[in-house]
């Protein structure tokens, strides 16, 4: 055969990647591996394995990454475009192209940080994971699976800033030396609430340096600290039988300990499912609140009351257990409540030292205060205090009085904390900043206080730099770098405080010029030489595990600082409530494109904040004509009209002096008298504001990026110091004008349909105690006379063999409602895992964001006869239940027989896959899908940049996004689907095959240590069967409930999975079509108190259906 | 009145039809010979900035694959090596040869090569589309030979593609892998034969029940439980 | 007639049985000749065109090329977001325009086929223009599931051919059956339109001077001589596609209710679907052909030909198929009810309630209530009721359609997806381009193209029949006058 | 005209009425003619035999050219989806139960197959497209498209007679009688 030559062009001048450093030098040896060594073959992509892995790591991080590039079609190609490979020019060891390598690391928060592992592809950071070995492991939230994002974010900021205009680093560096130099410099420190020893060592260090250094600590939702300085409270939930939330969303945005064990005990059978479903292992969950918060939506018992009557409730259930709660506040009168409030604390009694009672940390001192009082009376054996390494830092009506003072010359605003922006209104705090001579901020965005300070200092984000944290209990947890930082501006705290202990202030960053690790890496280094030991070995065994179990907080005592408990403000007017908000968190996450497009846990909106007012409320002042109901009759419209047209009616909110227009909603389950706005939207609008916010030029675009820009209201000016939670007082009229909103999910009932199933502990009338109701699980609604369905073809090929034939590996997965809060961690880390792209708030009000997994949430309330509405606790109060959908894999699934080019088809192991290649989107697969599961690229949303006003709709004109700093995230084994194609989940069929390859390659490892030939070697299906649940899918490996249990049906009762497939709880969603979905629920068990009042309404959502 | 058309044109219409019939099945047979695959994958050889021998290096000096692509049976991906594994003999031997320059200038800081440190550009051959996840590894693990799917590299001067590497040509082996599979030993020998094979380990295949050469892959699938799929999944993710 | 033309002896007749038949009604009015037929409807391709065919014409036509040409290369190069289809409900308009199409083509086979079998004769004068809607209104539909596909290009997939990758098409998809279905009845339409009109365009030929319209009517009436030896094949050819457009027809309404009818929708998934769609095709298919014929016949004065009689039988075939359809409507309803099934009845329950309602009570007022008028022989015999009627069922029926696709998807099994659609104006102004195209396509087959079957309609006359003397030179005292077109179903009696 | 050699075709008879051109097709029957044929506008009823004609084979055709269809149909769906890449699509057999799901294919390749067979057979039955014929060279011919009757005798019938032929039409009641010539 001929042979064709093919003169490739020359190599055109090298042009690197601008996100990665270009080669440094590096030991000179590659490692070549023997036969021998092959017989023992390295054990990649898994943490356990990689001990030795640590001396090299940071090499290949100034490496590039073995690439391809596509030389143009133009060249020499006429047949077809000619590619290159570029290897490494020196491999770095232990990086094999092609397989991800996992490093263990952390996330600092403000909560404590979260133990995270992380998947890298050739360098590149692409997803994070809970560290499951970790003591505090406890799954990981959205916050933690978006974080990824914020690292590629094309806003982050990467410039160093003067007075908000470009500058240089070496500018900014003569300063800080300046400021080095001078021992008596008059420098103030305010840091973030996160915990790091080293950051703690270095203050001392610091304090020693400069004589007259102040040190801070500021959060805009930093919460009221009654305990001792530095004392924090940490609950222990598996001693905790009884559990009262006093307007704490413990389990999401106001995290006090580590909730995996919350959760365990929300399964009747145990959290492996091993046991008989049994009632009294539940704990039981009383919550008082104002809004619905994800805590709430778990809760057995729910009492809504506005937030200046949660000190009320507090008070009483003191008294009630005989608890000294002072005089000043009054007593409940309400019948209702008071009932409520009296089976309560017999309950709480009733369990003695399992009771525990969580006051919510913004809530005011006394609410704490008469917490800790309860808990220390009842003797809770689940709570118990901690000595945080944080004591000793100034808050921040001390920092603003120094300010104020002039007793700060340099001011290091470190916090990640936006304060120009959150800060409360009448605290002054820009006036007072002023007058320091230099503010050098260090944050990831070009925010409010970046635009206002002498000096912005763009920080490293986590994932490049190194540090350290403790988790909530205090475990000492490692921060590691996976790549040098992709700016060279970028600075992270560590290294600035280490150029600042240096007498020249010499900043150094990433690596030094000769190669050395950066400052930040001694420092880590010798903090934990102190609580870990000298030596490599212990060093390595942190970076290998990411922490050192050992070294956790000191406890110490729960005593309240003294102080007598003081009235709750009157309750005038209408409440305003400002709600830590479940995307943007404070404000800080406006730029992460997953966050905010993942609709608000509750409300379901997503891209904007709204205010939230309960529907009585609604109406009465004057925003609605009538009280907008639980929709579940005709299917209709709301009010404000669905889809593309669906708007909120503006409101105009005043209070404390200020006034706020912004949307209103209706929020179910909500206290009456109440509005609820969440913060930290309205940071920066640019020409396509609705109301031309930009024009008066106090919020300009360039604060925010493309994501964030436009997105909501901002209700911080509406915030004071008194009422940084919330205020009362205010007034609420109806403004001109309607606001569009993006509403994910805009029905809320069921409709009468059991969909997501919930049974109570307690003895229904109707349905019987907690075995038949656990019995008819199955049974409820149309199944309960639906008769089955029959297939009457066998499920056969030509030969007879069953079409699902293999007899390694069968697919299957469980959602355990009882656990699942709604929080969305699994659908952001699906997001994550698999290229699934943002669409812009345009797109999600049409109804086509792509997220795999749709978190559906529902409000149920039974309807009482006519005449006993009063009979019923509150009607105002349905429950939530929420119900992550994806891909159910149905073994008949009614996509696949639709689709007329077999794009989408079964494979033997139980999997509905999808070939995006092979479609060509008639659509008809998702119109015959009855779970809604699949999702449709109605645009190239992964090359049009979704974000750009009206991009997507200019087609080829548009402006692309190609090569753009948030493609380097993608997850190399997933296509990057192109529009027109449908896309759905697949059980992250690329970790199977993975897994699936990682196994089979034992056999041949098998053969080499026997010395057999391989040919006598006889594989049998347990050979090739991966260990039982040792794959996991990355919902799966999010989820912080355990809610979600995926593996092997022939793994049978040897599986998590399986053992909760037995379960009587199991049910399949839509049984009655016939579809046999892989995915199965597990019905919500609701675990109510007989003798409160609304008992008879808890875990009746779905149970009388039929 | 005269006939508007003249005589000719009554067998215009079946000329026009044969012809017609003729150049479309002429242009279905063009398009299937020289717009697939076959044709237009298989056989690329372009010329490589290093002009590297195969033939020298594995069939003259015996190396194997994986002295070179080392992390072949390991990962999804064979790696092509980097420029320091060719450095670790070239800066001993053939020190001078000309086609060698572009490797000097990159790894020989002495010579202060604008080049020095960049990584060798190799054009690729093989090339899947993006589409296409295939894992080296599992293959090279369950019997199959780089042969399979790259020819015989051990006798190309120059590499070129064999096969159309089309996904009709994969599900031909998917579907009767019997026919590639070879002991896990014999894997990485490009010089295997499975009747030399046969003759050599008579008494293994007597224990195997093998009685001819041919049927010692199917022995070999049936032994190793190998159920090659041809689902989408089992590349398209 | 092929089939009973053979052995045909025409002395039985004279002899035969005293059947009573009932004089019919002439078909075509005034007594006119032969020769008067061939040049009132030739005069009509001949003829300078009114100007009212170019004030139509050109803003069809610029409608079309608008609306298809610009609303087509937007979609293509920019994606099928610019329509309004969501992740919910993923079919719109497209698929509502694509049923609506060949449900209006439906009534073209029909007429030519159907009513040819069952020896309608009426159906000669419009039975041209009825096969020309429905190749027109097939080219209308298959834009739609041509380009609602998120990838064009790579429609190709959905044909058959053996291709490198070995992969092979899903044979069990209700779409690719109606890829099959559509290709095969657009060709088949075709095949058997030309074929009708060969004859025609010889006649168009043999009056035109040489000259470009000579050879062009020259070449596509293929040299047709009128012989009878090619009759008698013409004959027996016309039969058969007939024959074969008549299942044809209504396995294609069949297939395309197999989309939905095979599907586990609720509100899809009813067994009734393929004689309700069947129905209801040839309800909105008459409905047009009226409201085209109508005002064609007044603007060219095919006033004996198109007669009263013509219109008054299709106002009943829309009044019959109209109250099947009518009862479709209430079957389904019940059908959900009896089921016990909640999602089927709550299917039910939010068309008629839900956000849509307006669609619903479009629908059944337009499609059931509004043909009810046609009791009235007054209303039958009114051209501006039936205009009305007719316009009303045609917006009835695209309602139909949206209905059962837009409404069903907005508000399927859970809840939580629900979430309504409104179209794009791309899309409208596709769907409005099509109209164009259509009218624009019809207008220029009036202009170009015969568009009576002339030697049809000849044959009508009572003295085509090759015993028309006879009668007049034998007059049979026992026999009541039986019309010529009543020989055939006579001898076959007797047979 | 041309000055051309020309061939004779025949005669060309115009006769009145539909029913004079049925009775004199009877008696040219009679009369043993083979190669003739008659021209009229429409399609006369019974004139098939008048002129003693034998029924069309066109069904025939149609008929295997329809089986042809079904065999295709089911042979591409039943090959291609049973035997050469079964795919799993839910949960439908893949073998010979399968069957019923090819029907709506089957049948639409069954009236594909025939309606081209139907075109083909009738063309090549009617001897056309045939755009050139000696016919067109008459004077009165292009009236059998439009209102005229004819009945023409062909030269090349056994039974032609220069002259007895003419004397035969004319008697039997055709007018206009004409000698057409094809033009070589």
């Amino acid at each position: 055969m001929s042979k064709r030559i093919w003169q490739h062009p020359e190599v055109p001048a090298d042009e690197t990647t601008v996100s990665w450093r270009s080669v440094g030098q590096l030991e000179d040896t590659p490692h070549f591996r023997s036969w021998m060594e092959r017989e023992f073959p390295q054990g990649v992509a898994e943490m356990a394995n990689e001990e030795d892995a640590e001396v090299s790591r940071r090499s290949f991080m100034k490496l590039m990454g073995a690439s391809t590039a596509l030389a143009g079609f133009g060249l020499a190609a006429c047949r077809r475009p000619e590619s290159y490979i570029i290897p490494y020019n020196k491999a770095p060891e232990w990086v094999i192209p092609g397989k991800a390598t996992y490093y263990a690391s952390s996330m600092p928060r403000p909560g404590g940080a979260v133990p995270l592992v992380v998947t890298t592809f050739e360098g590149r950071p692409t997803k994070v994971a809970p560290n499951s070995l970790h003591p505090d492991m406890s799954g990981t939230d959205a916050f933690a699976q978006a974080s990824v994002l914020d690292l590629y974010s094309p806003s982050r900021s990467r410039t160093v800033l003067n007075n908000a205009q470009a500058s240089s680093r070496a500018e900014f560096e003569k300063v800080l030396a300046t400021v080095a130099a001078d021992g008596a410099a008059k420098v103030a420190f305010v840091f973030g609430h996160d915990d790091s020893p080293t950051r703690a060592r270095l203050i001392k260090d610091l304090k020693a340096k400069f004589k007259a250094a102040e040190f801070f600590a500021y959060e805009a939702l930093e919460g009221t600290q009654v305990l001792a300085d530095g004392v924090a409270q940490v609950v222990d939930f598996e001693k905790a039988d009884k559990i009262l939330s006093l307007d704490s969303d413990f389990l999401c945005l106001d995290g006090q300990g580590k909730t995996s064990a919350f959760f365990n005990r929300r399964k009747p059978e145990g959290a492996a499912y091993d046991k008989k479903a049994n009632p009294d292992s539940m704990n039981r969950l009383y919550v008082v609140e104002s809004v619905y918060s994800m805590t709430g939506g778990m809760a057995d018992h729910r009492l809504r009351v506005a937030p200046s009557q949660v000190l009320r409730v507090a008070a009483q259930i003191a008294r009630e257990l005989g608890v000294n709660a002072g005089s000043a506040v009054e007593a409940i009168t309400d019948e209702k409540h008071l009932k409520w409030i009296k089976a309560l604390a017999a309950d709480l009694k009733a369990s003695g030292s399992k009771s525990v009672v969580l006051a919510g940390s913004r809530q005011s001192a006394a609410v704490q205060q008469i917490a800790l009082a309860i808990n220390a009376a009842l003797s809770s054996a689940a709570v118990k205090g901690v000595k945080r390494d944080t004591s000793g830092l100034g808050n921040f009506d001390g920092l603003v009085e120094k300010l104020k003072g002039g007793a700060i010359d340099t001011l290091f605003l470190l916090t990640p904390a936006n304060p120009v922006y959150d800060a409360p209104a009448n605290a002054g705090f820009e006036a007072a900043m002023a007058k320091a001579k230099t503010v050098i901020h260090l944050g990831s965005r070009t925010d409010a206080t970046a635009h206002k300070a002498t000096w912005h200092v763009p920080v490293t984000h986590y994932l490049e730099s190194w540090g350290d944290g403790r988790t909530l209990t205090g475990v000492y947890t490692v921060v590691q770098p996976m790549i040098l930082p992709l700016y060279g501006d970028c600075v992270s705290e560590l290294e600035l405080l280490a150029a600042l202990l240096t007498a020249d202030g010499k900043l150094i960053t990433g690596e030094t010029a000769d190669g050395k690790p950066s400052p930040a890496y001694d420092a880590v280094r010798a903090t934990f030489e102190a609580i870990g030991g000298k030596g490599d070995e212990p060093w390595k065994k942190l970076l290998r595990d990411g922490f050192h179990a050992k070294s956790t907080y000191e406890s110490a005592e729960l005593t309240a600082a003294a102080g007598t408990i003081s009235a709750p403000p009157a309750a005038s007017g209408v409440e305003v409530i400002f709600s830590t908000d479940g995307s943007v968190y404070d404000g800080r996450w406006i730029d992460n494109g997953w966050l905010q497009e993942a609709p608000d846990p509750i409300s379901k909106i997503s891209w904007d904040n709204a205010a939230l007012i309960a529907p009585e409320t609604a109406k009465n002042l004057g925003i609605y004509d009538e009280i907008v109901q639980l929709e579940t009759e005709r299917a209709a419209k709301s009010p404000d009209a669905e889809g593309p047209q669906r708007t909120g009616p503006l409101i105009k909110v005043k209070v404390n002096g200020e006034e706020l227009v912004l949307p209103a909603m209706i929020a179910f389950g909500q206290a009456e008298n109440t509005v609820v706005i969440p913060l930290g939207y309205g940071q920066g609008f640019d020409k396509e504001d609705k109301f031309n916010r930009n024009a008066k030029g106090n919020s300009p675009a360039s604060h925010v990026g493309l994501v964030g820009v436009n997105s909501g209201f901002n209700a911080y000016p509406l915030r004071h110091s008194e009422t940084k939670y919330f205020a009362t007082g205010a007034s609420v009229e109806k403004a001109e004008g309607k606001y569009p909103l993006a509403l994910v999910q805009e029905h809320f009932a069921m409709y009468g349909r059991a969909l997501a199933r919930e049974i109570s502990t307690m003895e229904d009338e109707k349905k019987g105690d907690f075995a038949e109701q656990l019995q008819n699980v199955a049974k409820q609604g149309n199944d309960a006379h639906a008769p089955e369905n029959i297939s009457l073809y066998k499920q056969e090929d030509k030969k007879g063999d069953p079409h699902l034939s293999d007899k390694i590996h069968q697919w299957g997965m469980t959602i355990d409602l009882s656990s699942c809060m709604g929080c969305n961690a699994c659908l952001v880390a699906c997001q994550a895992e698999n290229n699934i792209p943002i669409v812009g708030k345009e797109q999600v009000m049409k109804g086509r964001e792509m997220h795999w997994i749709r978190m559906d949430r529902y409000f149920a309330i039974e309807k009482p006869e006519a005449g006993k509405e009063k009979d019923v606790f509150d009607l105002g109060n349905p429950a939530l239940v929420p119900q992550p959908v994806a891909c159910m894999q149905c073994e008949s699934a009614p996509c696949e027989t639709v689709c007329p080019v077999n794009a989408t088809v079964h494979d033997q192991e139980g999997l509905n896959v999808m070939a995006y290649n092979r479609c060509i989107g008639t659509r008809y697969c998702a119109n015959n899908c009855p779970y809604k599961a699949r999702r449709f690229n109605f645009f190239d949303y992964n090359k049009r940049n979704p974000l750009i006003a009206h991009n997507l709709y200019k087609g080829p004109f548009g402006e692309k996004q190609v090569g753009t700093a948030p493609h380097l995230q993608r997850n190399p084994n997933v296509s990057v689907r192109m529009r027109g194609v449908m896309e759905k989940c697949t059980y992250c069929v690329q970790r199977l095959k993975d897994a699936k390859i990682r196994q089979k390659r034992g056999q041949k490892q098998e053969v080499l240590l026997t010395g057999e030939r391989s040919s006598q070697l006889s594989v049998s299906n347990e050979t090739l069967r991966i260990p039982v649940d040792s794959v996991k899918v990355a919902c799966q490996e999010a989820c912080p409930a355990g809610g979600i249990e995926f593996g092997n049906l022939l793994d049978e009762d040897k599986s998590v999975m399986g053992r909760a497939k037995k379960s009587e709880r199991n049910y399949e969603l839509l049984h009655y079509i016939g579809t046999k979905p892989r995915t199965t629920y597990l019905a919500r068990v609701k675990n109510p108190n007989p003798t409160m009042p609304d008992a008879p309404s808890i875990g009746k959502a779905t149970i009388h259906m039929h | 009145m005269a006939n508007f058309f003249p005589r000719w044109t009554n067998f215009l219409p079946l000329k026009i039809a044969i012809c017609a019939g003729a150049v479309a099945t002429g242009a279905v047979f063009a398009f299937t010979y020289y717009a697939t695959p076959k044709t237009l994958a298989a056989g690329y050889q372009p010329s490589q900035p290093i002009p590297f021998s195969h033939k020298i290096h594995v069939d003259q000096l015996g190396l194997d694959c994986r002295y070179c692509h080392s992390f072949e049976d390991v990962s999804g991906t064979s790696n092509v090596p980097g420029s320091n594994t060719c450095w670790n003999c070239h800066q001993h031997v053939r020190k001078d040869s000309p086609k060698l320059q572009p490797l000097r200038d990159r790894m020989d800081p002495t010579l202060k090569s604008p080049d020095f440190g960049k990584p060798v550009k190799w054009v690729r051959v093989h090339k899947l589309p993006d589409y296409v996840y295939f894992n080296h590894s599992a293959h090279l693990n369950r019997g199959i030979s780089c042969q399979s799917c790259h020819g015989d590299v051990d006798r190309m001067e120059t590499v070129y593609q064999k096969n159309s590497l089309s996904m009709g040509w994969c599900l031909e082996c998917h579907r009767a892998p019997e026919n590639h599979l070879r002991p896990l030993e014999e894997v990485f020998n490009l010089k295997y034969d499975p009747q030399v094979y046969f003759n050599e380990h008579q008494a293994e295949m007597q224990n195997l029940g093998v009685k001819k050469p041919e049927d010692l892959g199917k022995v070999l699938k049936e032994h190793w439980n190998i159920h090659s799929k041809e689902t989408c999944a089992t590349c398209h993710h | 007639m092929g089939a009973t033309s053979t052995e045909h002896a025409p002395s039985e007749t004279r002899q035969g049985p005293k059947i009573p038949v009932l004089e019919r009604e002439n078909l075509i009015l005034s007594g006119r000749s032969y020769h008067w037929i061939t040049e009132r409807i030739v005069g009509v391709v001949e003829n300078r065109q009114p100007f009212l065919w170019w004030l139509l014409f050109i803003p069809c036509a610029l409608i079309a090329m608008v609306g298809v040409g610009m609303g087509l290369t937007y979609l293509v190069s920019t994606g099928v977001g610019v329509w309004g289809m969501s992740n919910r409900v993923f079919w719109g308009w497209d698929i509502t325009n694509f049923v609506f199409w060949i449900g209006i083509g439906h009534a073209g086979t029909l007429i030519s086929a159907v009513l040819f079998l069952t020896r309608q004769n009426w159906r000669t004068s419009i039975n041209r223009a009825a096969e020309a809607m429905t190749i027109f209104a097939v080219m209308c539909a298959g834009i739609f599931p041509a380009f609602h596909v998120g990838r064009v290009w790579m429609a190709w997939f959905l044909a058959p051919i053996p291709n490198a990758n070995a992969i092979w098409q899903n044979f069990k998809s209700p779409l690719l059956w109606d890829v099959f279905a559509v290709s095969t009845y657009f060709t088949i339409s075709l095949i058997f339109w030309y074929l009708g009109m060969v004859p025609d365009l010889a006649t168009i030929r043999d009056r035109c001077k040489p000259g470009l319209r000579k050879m062009l009517y020259g070449i596509f009436s293929l040299g047709w001589r009128g012989g009878n030896r090619q009759w008698s094949h013409y004959e027996m050819a016309y039969l058969l596609l007939a024959s074969l457009s008549t299942p044809l027809v209504l396995s294609v309404h069949s297939v395309v209710s197999f989309d939905f009818a095979t599907s586990i929708v609720p509100g899809w998934h009813t067994t009734i679907f393929p004689p309700y769609f069947v129905a209801g095709a040839i309800f909105g298919g008459f409905a047009m052909v009226l409201t085209i014929m109508v005002p064609a016949r007044q603007i060219y004065g095919l006033h004996d030909l198109i007669t009263m009689k013509h219109i008054d039988n299709m106002a009943k075939i829309i009044l019959l198929t109209g109250t099947i359809v009518g009862y479709a409507y209430l079957m389904e309803l019940f059908v959900a009810y009896y089921s016990g099934a909640k999602y089927e009845m709550d299917a039910f329950k939010y068309r008629i309630t839900g956000p849509y309602w307006w669609a619903y009570l479009a629908m059944m007022s337009c499609n059931v209530l509004s043909p009810q008028i046609f009791w009235f022989k007054a209303a039958r015999e009114n051209l501006w009721v039936i205009m009305g009627v007719s316009m009303c069922v045609n917006a009835g029926m695209w309602f139909e359609r949206f209905v059962i696709i837009v409404t069903t998807l907005a508000r399927m099994f859970l809840p939580g997806d629900w979430k309504s659609y409104s179209p794009s104006y791309v899309e409208m102004a596709l769907f409005i381009g099509t109209i164009g195209m259509f009218l624009a396509l019809f207008l220029l087959f009036l202009r170009f193209l015969p568009c009576i079957n002339i030697a049809e309609v000849k044959w009508t006359l009572k003295e085509s029949d090759p015993h028309f003397d006879d009668h007049h030179d034998h007059p049979d005292e026992g026999v009541q006058t039986i019309p010529s077109y009543q020989h055939e179903l006579h001898s076959n009696a007797k047979a | 005209m041309s000055t051309t050699r020309k061939r004779v075709y025949g005669y060309l008879a115009e006769f009145g009425s539909a029913s004079a051109l049925y009775k004199a097709a009877e008696k040219v029957r009679d009369a043993g003619f083979r190669k003739w044929d008659c021209h009229t506008p429409y399609p006369v009823h019974g004139l098939d035999g008048a002129m003693g004609m034998k029924r069309s084979i066109l069904p025939w055709f149609v008929f295997f050219g329809g089986m042809l269809g079904t065999a295709t149909g089911f042979g591409l769906a039943y090959i291609t989806q049973v035997e050469i890449y079964p795919t799993v699509v839910q949960a439908k057999p893949a073998n010979l139960f399968t069957v019923p799901a090819f029907f709506p294919i089957m049948f639409e390749l069954t009236i594909l197959f025939s309606g081209f067979t139907t075109l083909f057979g009738l063309l090549a039955l009617m001897k056309l497209p045939r755009l050139n014929h000696p016919l067109f060279a008459s004077r009165q011919f292009h009236r059998a498209t439009d209102d005229a009757f004819f009945i023409a005798l062909e030269a090349r019938d056994p039974k032609f007679h220069f002259d007895k032929t003419r004397a035969f039409l004319e008697e039997i009641g055709g007018k206009s009688i004409e000698l057409v010539e094809e033009e070589d």
